[in-house]
C-alpha cells in the first residue's frame, strides 16, 4: 500500500520533472514545476500511513491515527508551492506582455540581444 | 533529429531519477519504522486534545505546536502577492464585459451566500473538524473569483474592490503577529496558547483551543484575500504605458 | 530579552507588513518606517547576538513546545556572527538605499520585501528545526525573486523566472533531504537528529547530504550551479546584488555548516565527503574567477567573483572535515565576514558608477574615478582586499584558509585565483582612472554624503580588520568551537 | 630593527638613495609621481626591515601597488597595457611567495625569516626569479621600466629587482642533488640579457636589460650560497655587495641616460646627436657609471664582482659565464658612451627620429639643477666605494686593488675592446624601427585562452534555464553516487 504509493509519488515525480527539462512553453514549465512539488507532498502524505490508522481527529474509540505531523508539513508546503506558482505564473505573465509569446527559449534569445 | 533525441533521454534520466527517488525513500521508512523508542505520532495523538484543547491533531500541529511554521508559510503567501503586483503593476480591470450567461449568473447569485457559509463553517470548524485557515481560506478566495469570473472584472472589483481585499490581507498579517506577541505580553513565548492562560474551553465545542480559532481566522482570511487579490493581479490587464 | 532569538524574526516580518500597510495608506511616513524598521530589526539582532556571546547557547521554544513536538530556536556564538552580519547588511542597505536613490525609487515593494528577506535569513540563522529552516529558505527565495524582477525591466523577469525556476528544484531536494531525514529518524528537529543519524545507513546519509549540498550550493552559486547568478544579480541592480550576495550568500553558507555538522553529523559519520567538497571548492574558485576574467560588465563581473569566493569558504569548511578542526570552520568565518563587507562595498560603489556612466558596462567607465575620487578609492580598498592583497583583512581571511589546507594543491588554487582577480580588477582600475571620458558623462547627480559614508566605512573596516586580525581571528575561533566543539547542538 | 652586516649597507642605499631620487622627482616639479615614489621607497625600507614574512609580503605588496601606479601615471594606453602586465605578474610572484609561506608555516609554525624548509624552496624559487626578472621571465621589466617618465626609471630600478635579491638571499638555499641550479640560471640570465641588450638602440631598454644581466650576477652570487664548496656568508654577502655597488651606478647611469635624452628629445641612441666635451662632467659621471658597471679596476663594480669571482672558483661554470657576461658588459657600455658623446649623427635622420620634448636650451631650470646634482653626488659615493670597498658594513676589506685582481678585471675588458674594434658598424648601425620585446609567455597564452573561452563561457550561460537544471540535476546523482562511491 505503502510503497504503491511512493510509486506513484516517483512517478509523478519523473512526469514534473521531465515537463521542466523539455517543455518550453513557460506555463507548462510552471505546471510542470507544481506538478513536481506535489510528487513531495504525495510522498509525505505516504509516508506519514499507518495500516489501520485513521484520520488525526481525536475522538471516542479511536486509538490508531495516522502520522498528523507529515499532514500539516504537506499542508505548509503545499501553500508555499502555491506561492512559488504565483510568482512563476506572475513572471510568464509580464514576459508575456513584453515579448508577445511563452516560449522560454525564444525569450531567451531576445534578451541576449538585449544585452 | 535533436528534437526527438532530447525528451526521450530527458525521459530516460527522470525515470532514473524516480526510481532512485523510490528506492530511497523505501528505504528511509525502512529505516524509520525499524527504529525503536517513542514515536512522535503517539506524543500527538494522545497528549495534544490536553494540551491545545483542539480535537482535530492537525490543526493543533499547525496553529499550536509548530505555529511558528504557519506564520512563516503565511509570509510567503503574503510575500507572493507583493511580488506579483511588483512584477505586474497596478492591474486594470478589462473593458470588455466578459460575462457568463444569464442562467449561470441567476444560479449564482442565488448559491453565492451558501458559498460564503461554506469557508466559514471550514475556518470556524478547522479545530474540532477537518479544515481549517487555510482551507476555508482557499474556497473564500475561490468565492471571489467566481463573482468576477460570473459577472465580469468591473462588477467584482465594485463589490470587492482590490484595496478592501489588501487592507484585509495586511490587517489580517498584523493580527498574526500581535496574536503571536500577546503570548509574549501574557508572560509566556511567542504563539503561545494555553501556556500564556488562554481558556482552553472544552474540547470538541465551537470555542475551544485558545486562540487556535482567532489564528484560524486570521490565516483564513489572509489567504482569501491574498488568492483573490493575486487573481486580479494575473487576470487584469497592466495600465497601459500611456497612462503612466 | 529573553525573547530575542523568536524577536530577530518576527520584527523585520511585521515590519514587511507594516511598510507595506504604511505604503497603503500613509505614503508620506514610509521613508521614516523603513528606517524605523531597519534600525529596530538591526538592535534586535546586535543584542541577540551579543546575548549569545555571553551565556551560549540561547534557546528558545515559540508557542512554548520543546523539540520533539515543536520548534525550537538556538542562537549560539556561531550564529551570533551572522547575527551581526544582517544586522550591518540590513541597516547599511537600507541607508545606502536611502542616500542613494531618489524618492521615486520609494514606490513599490522593495523596502516591504528586503525587510522580509532580512527576516527570512535571521529565520534561517536561528531555527533548529529541519522544516522551519525550509519554510524561511523558500520564503527568502521568494523574496529574492521579488527583489531580481521588481524593475519591471523584461530582463528583469526573464532573471526572475530562470531564478525561480532553479530555485523551485532546490527548494524540491531541501524538502526531498527533510522527508528522507524525517522517515528516517522520526523527527525533524536538528538536536533530536543528531542523536538518531548514526542509526541511518550510510547510503541513506549520502543520499541525504547530497541533497542538501545541492540545495544550498545552488543558492549560494556553487560551481556548476551558479548560471543563474549573474543573470540575476545584473537583472537585480547593485543595491539589491550588494544584498543577496554580500549577505544572503552567506546565510546559505551558514546553513550549509550547521546542518553538515549539527543534525547530519557529517565529521563523524561521513568525513568522505570533505575531499569531495575541497575539489568543488577548488573548481569553484577557478571558473568562477576565470568567468569572471572574460566579462566585460561589472555587475556580472562582481557577480561571478562572488561566486568564486563562495568557493574559497568552502573550501574553508572542506578543510574543516576533522572532528574539532576549529581554525578552518575559522578561517573560513572570517573570509565570509570580510567578503561580506568587500563585496557590499564593491557593488554599492560600483552603483555610484553605473549611475553616473548610464552603463554597467566597463568600458564605459572611462574617466569615472576623476569625478568621484572617495567612492572609487573605497571601490579600489575594497577590491585590494577582495584580491587578497596584504594587510587587509581580506589577505588574512584568504591566508588563514590556506593554512588550514592539507595540502599544496588548494593553496595554488587560492593563490592563481588572486592573480587572476587582481587582473580583472586592475583592468577596471586602468579604466576608471583613465584621463578623458570618450563620451560625457551624465551631469552628476547630488551623491548623499549618506551613500559614500556607507561604501566608505565598509571598505575602511575591511581595510582595518588586517590590522587586528590577531583578537578577531580569536573570537572566530571562539565562534567556530561552539559549532565543532560540543559536536553540534546540545 | 636595523638590520646588520651587508644587508646594514642594502639598508643605507635603498633609504639614501630612494630618498634622494624622490626629492630629485620633487624638484622637478613632478608631484603625483613623488607621491607614489614616497610610497614606493617606504615599501622598499619595509621590505629590508622586515624581520617575519609577513611583513616582507607587505614589502612586495606596497612596490608592486606604487609601481603600478609610476608606471601607469603616464596615462597613455600603452602604457596601461605595459603596468596592467606588471601588476598581474607581480600579484603572480607575491602569490607564489604566499604558497611558499603557507608552506613555511604549515612546517615549521613560525613566520620568522630564515631559510625555507625544502618543500617551500621550489615556490619561492619561481616567486624570486619572477621577481629578479631572469631570463625567460624578464619581459615585465624591459617593457615597463623604459615607459615611464626618465626620471621615474632609476627610482623604479632601484627597488622591485632588489627586493627579490634580499628576500632570496635570506629566504633560499636551492641546490637540489648539489647542482647550483639558481646560481646557473644567474649566470645563464647574465650573459643572455647582455647579449639583448647588445641589439638595443634605446638608451633606456639598453639599460634595462642591463639591470637583468646585473640581477644575474646577484642571483649567481646567492644561489652558490646553496653549494657546500662555499661558505654561505661569503656568497650572499657577495651578492648583496653586487646589490648595494649595482643599484648605485644603475641609477647614475640611467639619470646620465635621462640627461642623454633631454639633449636629444628622443631616445635612440643612434640619433644621439654627440655631446662630446659639451658636457664634460656629464662625460666624466658617465665614464665613471661605464667603468663601473663593466667592473674596471678601482671603481665599485669591480669591487663586488671581485667577491663574486671569488665565491665562483668552486663552480667553473658560473665563474666562466659571468666572465663572459663581464665582456658584453663592457662592450655594451663603450658603444653607450660613444653613441651618446661621440658619435657623428647623420643630422636628417636625426631629426627623422626627433620626436616629443624640445631640446634643452637656455639657462639649466631647477630640474636640471637637480639632476645634475643627482648624477654627481652618485658618481661620487661609486668612486667612493671602488676606492674603499672595505667602508660598506660587512663587507671584508682589502685584496681589491691588489695587481692581479686589478688584471684578472682588465683581460675581459681587452676583450670586449678588441671586440669593440670588430664590430663597431655593426653595433651602432641606425636602427629606425626597434622591434619591441615580446610578451611574457604566460600571459599571451593566457589571454588567448581567454579569447577562446569567451564564446562557450558565455554561451553555456544562455542556453536557456532548462540546461542549467538539467546540469543541477546530473551533478546532482553525480555527487550522491560519489558519496556512495567512497564511503
Amino acid at each position: 500500500m505503502q510503497n504503491a504509493a511512493f510509486v506513484a509519488a516517483a512517478l509523478v515525480f519523473a512526469i514534473g520533472l521531465h515537463g521542466m527539462l523539455t517543455r518550453r512553453n513557460m506555463i507548462r514549465i510552471c505546471i510542470s514545476i507544481s506538478v513536481m512539488e506535489s510528487s513531495l507532498v504525495m510522498a509525505l502524505v505516504a509516508v506519514a500511513y499507518v495500516p489501520g490508522g485513521s484520520a488525526p481527529i481525536v475522538s471516542d474509540g479511536q486509538t490508531m491515527f495516522v502520522d498528523p505531523l507529515p499532514h500539516a508539513l504537506a499542508l505548509t508546503a503545499i501553500v508555499i508551492g502555491a506561492g512559488i506558482l504565483a510568482i512563476a505564473l506572475a513572471l510568464t505573465v509580464a514576459m508575456y506582455r513584453h515579448y508577445g509569446t511563452t516560449d522560454v527559449l525564444a525569450v531567451f534569445g531576445k534578451t541576449r540581444e538585449g544585452q | 533529429m535533436i528534437r526527438r533525441v532530447v525528451p526521450v533521454a530527458a525521459g530516460v534520466f527522470c525515470l532514473l531519477l524516480a526510481a532512485g527517488f523510490f528506492l530511497v525513500l523505501r528505504g528511509a521508512v525502512e529505516t524509520g519504522s525499524g527504529r525503536d523508542g517513542p514515536l512522535l505520532r503517539d506524543l500527538f495523538t494522545t497528549s495534544s486534545v490536553d494540551e491545545t484543547g483542539s480535537v482535530n491533531v492537525v490543526t493543533a500541529i499547525l496553529m499550536d505546536y509548530r505555529a511558528f511554521d504557519t506564520l512563516g508559510e503565511a509570509t510567503v503567501i503574503f510575500t507572493a502577492v507583493a511580488v506579483a503586483a511588483a512584477i505586474l503593476g497596478k492591474p486594470r480591470p478589462t473593458e470588455s464585459q466578459r460575462t457568463m450567461g444569464l442562467l449561470s449568473r441567476r444560479l449564482l447569485s442565488s448559491v453565492l451566500p451558501l458559498f460564503l457559509l461554506f469557508p466559514l463553517f471550514v475556518i470556524a470548524h478547522g479545530h474540532i473538524s477537518p479544515g481549517g485557515g487555510f482551507q476555508g481560506g482557499v474556497s473564500l478566495a475561490v468565492l471571489v473569483i467566481l463573482i468576477h469570473v460570473a459577472f465580469g472584472d468591473p462588477f467584482g472589483q465594485n463589490v470587492v474592490p482590490l484595496r478592501l481585499l489588501v487592507m484585509v490581507e495586511y490587517g489580517a498579517a498584523l493580527g498574526l503577529v500581535a496574536v503571536g506577541m500577546l503570548g509574549i505580553v501574557q508572560g509566556a513565548s511567542f504563539l503561545a496558547n494555553l501556556a500564556a492562560g488562554f481558556p482552553s474551553g472544552t474540547p470538541g465545542s465551537l470555542l475551544s483551543g485558545g486562540v487556535i480559532p482567532v489564528l484560524n481566522l486570521l490565516v483564513g482570511l489572509k489567504v482569501a484575500a491574498g488568492l483573490s487579490s493575486l487573481y486580479i493581479y494575473l487576470s487584469g490587464h497592466e495600465a497601459s504605458r500611456g497612462d503612466r | 530579552m529573553s525573547h530575542l532569538p523568536v524577536l530577530v524574526v518576527v520584527v523585520p516580518i511585521a515590519g514587511g507588513f507594516l511598510i507595506s500597510l504604511v505604503d497603503l495608506i500613509l505614503p508620506s511616513v514610509k521613508k521614516a518606517a523603513v528606517l524605523a524598521v531597519a534600525l529596530s530589526h538591526g538592535c534586535v539582532l546586535v543584542l541577540a547576538a551579543f546575548a549569545a556571546l555571553s551565556y551560549p547557547p540561547l534557546m528558545y521554544v515559540p508557542g512554548s513546545w520543546l523539540p520533539p513536538v515543536g520548534i525550537a530556536l538556538r542562537v549560539d556564538s556561531f550564529s551570533a556572527l551572522f547575527l551581526i552580519l544582517l544586522a550591518v547588511g540590513h541597516c547599511g542597505s537600507v541607508l545606502f538605499r536611502l542616500g542613494s536613490e531618489g524618492s521615486r525609487q520609494w514606490e513599490g515593494k522593495t523596502a516591504a520585501l528586503t525587510a522580509l528577506l532580512f527576516g527570512a535569513l535571521a529565520g534561517v540563522v536561528v531555527t533548529a528545526d529541519l522544516f522551519n529552516l525550509f519554510v524561511f529558505v523558500e520564503l527568502a527565495t521568494v523574496c529574492t525573486v521579488g527583489l531580481i524582477s521588481r524593475k519591471q525591466r523584461p530582463d528583469s523577469s526573464v532573471a526572475g523566472f530562470v531564478y525561480l525556476m532553479i530555485a523551485a528544484v532546490s527548494g524540491a531536494l531541501l524538502l526531498f533531504a527533510v522527508l528522507l531525514i524525517y522517515s528516517a529518524t522520526g523527527t525533524v528537529s536538528m538536536s533530536l537528529v543528531a542523536e538518531r543519524i548514526h542509526e541511518v545507513p550510510a547510503a541513506l546519509h549520502g543520499v541525504i547530504l547530497g541533497a542538501l549540498v545541492v540545495s544550498f550550493g545552488i543558492k549560494f552559486g556553487m560551481v556548476p550551479f551558479h548560471v543563474w547568478q549573474p543573470r540575476a544579480y545584473h537583472a537585480a541592480g547593485t543595491t539589491t546584488a550588494g544584498v543577496l550576495s554580500g549577505f544572503g550568500m552567506k546565510v546559505y553558507l551558514y546553513a550549509l555548516f550547521r546542518l553538515l555538522w549539527g543534525p547530519l553529523q557529517a565529521p563523524l559519520l561521513l568525513p568522505e565527503i570533505f575531499p569531495v567538497l575541497q575539489v568543488l571548492a577548488m573548481v569553484t574558485i577557478l571558473v568562477g574567477h576565470l568567468m569572471a576574467l572574460l566579462e566585460n560588465n561589472l555587475i556580472r563581473m562582481l557577480a561571478l567573483s562572488s561566486v568564486a569566493h563562495g568557493g574559497y569558504i568552502l573550501l574553508g569548511l572542506a578543510a574543516a572535515g576533522d572532528v574539532g578542526a576549529d581554525a578552518a570552520v575559522a578561517a573560513a568565518l572570517f573570509h565570509i565576514a570580510a567578503h561580506a563587507l568587500m563585496k557590499s562595498s564593491l557593488l554599492w560603489s560600483a552603483h555610484h558608477a553605473i549611475s553616473l556612466a548610464r552603463s554597467s558596462r566597463i568600458v564605459d567607465h572611462h574617466g569615472v574615478a576623476r569625478e568621484m575620487p572617495v567612492v572609487m578609492a573605497a571601490f579600489m580598498v575594497a577590491a585590494l582586499a577582495i584580491a587578497g592583497i596584504p594587510p587587509t583583512g581580506g589577505f588574512f581571511s584568504k591566508w588563514l584558509v590556506a593554512l588550514a589546507q592539507g595540502s599544496l594543491l588548494p593553496v595554488l588554487v587560492i593563490a592563481l585565483g588572486t592573480v587572476i582577480s587582481m587582473g580583472y580588477y586592475a583592468r577596471y582600475f586602468v579604466v576608471v582612472m583613465a584621463k578623458r571620458p570618450p563620451e560625457p558623462l551624465r551631469q552628476v547627480r547630488s551623491r548623499s554624503i549618506l551613500s559614500t559614508a556607507v561604501v566608505v566605512v565598509f571598505a575602511g573596516v575591511v581595510a582595518a580588520a588586517g590590522v587586528a586580525q590577531g583578537p578577531l581571528q580569536s573570537l572566530f575561533v571562539v565562534m567556530a568551537g561552539s559549532l565543532t566543539g560540543s559536536g553540534g547542538l546540545p | 630593527m636595523i638590520p646588520g652586516g651587508i644587508e646594514a649597507g642594502v639598508f643605507l642605499v635603498f633609504a639614501g638613495l630612494g630618498t634622494s631620487l624622490v626629492v630629485l622627482l620633487v624638484a622637478a616639479g613632478a608631484r603625483g609621481p613623488a607621491a607614489a615614489g614616497a610610497v614606493h621607497v617606504a615599501g622598499g625600507i619595509l621590505a629590508i626591515l622586515a624581520q617575519d614574512l609577513m611583513t616582507l609580503l607587505i614589502g612586495w605588496e606596497v612596490l608592486t601597488f606604487s609601481a603600478f601606479i609610476l608606471i601607469r601615471d603616464d596615462g597613455g594606453r600603452r602604457h596601461r597595457g605595459v603596468a596592467l602586465r606588471y601588476l598581474i605578474t607581480h600579484v603572480g610572484a607575491a602569490v607564489l611567495y604566499f604558497a611558499a609561506m603557507v608552506v613555511q608555516v604549515n612546517e615549521t609554525g613560525s613566520l620568522a625569516v630564515q631559510v625555507l624548509v625544502p618543500a617551500a624552496q621550489p615556490l619561492m624559487v619561481l616567486a624570486v626569479l619572477i621577481k629578479t626578472a631572469t631570463i625567460p621571465l624578464h619581459t615585465w621589466l624591459v617593457r615597463s621600466y623604459p615607459s615611464t617618465d626618465t626620471l621615474v626609471t632609476p627610482l623604479l630600478s632601484v627597488f622591485t629587482t632588489k627586493v627579490g635579491v634580499v628576500t632570496a638571499a635570506r629566504l633560499l638555499r636551492f641546490a637540489p642533488g648539489g647542482y647550483p641550479i639558481l646560481a646557473l640560471l644567474g649566470g645563464v640570465t647574465a650573459v643572455v640579457a647582455v647579449v639583448y641588450a647588445l641589439q638595443q638602440h634605446n638608451a633606456r631598454r639598453l639599460l634595462a636589460y642591463h639591470i637583468v644581466s646585473q640581477v644575474g650576477y646577484m642571483i649567481a652570487g646567492i644561489g652558490l650560497a646553496a653549494v657546500e664548496t662555499t661558505p654561505d656568508a661569503a656568497a650572499v654577502t657577495a651578492g648583496l655587495f653586487h646589490l648595494v655597488t649595482h643599484t648605485l651606478y644603475k641609477a647614475l647611469l640611467l639619470l646620465v641616460a635621462a640627461e642623454a635624452v633631454r639633449h636629444a628629445g628622443h631616445e635612440d641612441l643612434t640619433g644621439m646627436p654627440g655631446l662630446r666635451f659639451r658636457r664634460p662632467a656629464l662625460l666624466l659621471c658617465a665614464l665613471v657609471g661605464a667603468l663601473a658597471i663593466s667592473g674596471a679596476p678601482f671603481t665599485s663594480g669591480h669591487a663586488s664582482k671581485y667577491l663574486l669571482k671569488g665565491v665562483s672558483q668552486g663552480s667553473p661554470v658560473v665563474n666562466g659565464l659571468l666572465t663572459a657576461a663581464s665582456v658584453g658588459t663592457g662592450l655594451s657600455f663603450i658603444k653607450f658612451i660613444y653613441l651618446i658623446f661621440f658619435n657623428r649623427v647623420d643630422a636628417a635622420v636625426g631629426a627623422a627620429v626627433t620626436t616629443g620634448t624640445t631640446p634643452a636650451g637656455g639657462p639649466p631650470s631647477i630640474r636640471d639643477r637637480a639632476v645634475i646634482l643627482s648624477i654627481l653626488g652618485t658618481a661620487a659615493v661609486t668612486l667612493f666605494i671602488g676606492f674603499f670597498p672595505g667602508s660598506v658594513p660587512g663587507v671584508p676589506a682589502g685584496g681589491y686593488h691588489a695587481l692581479d685582481a686589478s688584471l684578472g678585471a682588465l683581460a675581459p675588458l681587452g676583450v670586449s675592446a678588441i671586440l669593440w674594434l670588430l664590430l663597431r658598424r655593426r653595433l651602432t648601425r641606425q636602427h629606425h624601427r626597434p622591434r619591441r620585446p615580446r610578451s611574457t609567455p604566460m600571459i599571451s597564452v593566457l589571454t588567448r585562452l581567454g579569447r577562446r573561452m569567451r564564446v562557450p563561457a558565455r554561451s553555456l550561460q544562455e542556453l536557456g534555464p532548462q540546461i542549467q537544471i538539467f546540469m543541477i540535476l546530473a551533478g546532482f546523482s553525480a555527487l550522491v553516487l560519489l558519496i556512495l562511491q567512497v564511503s
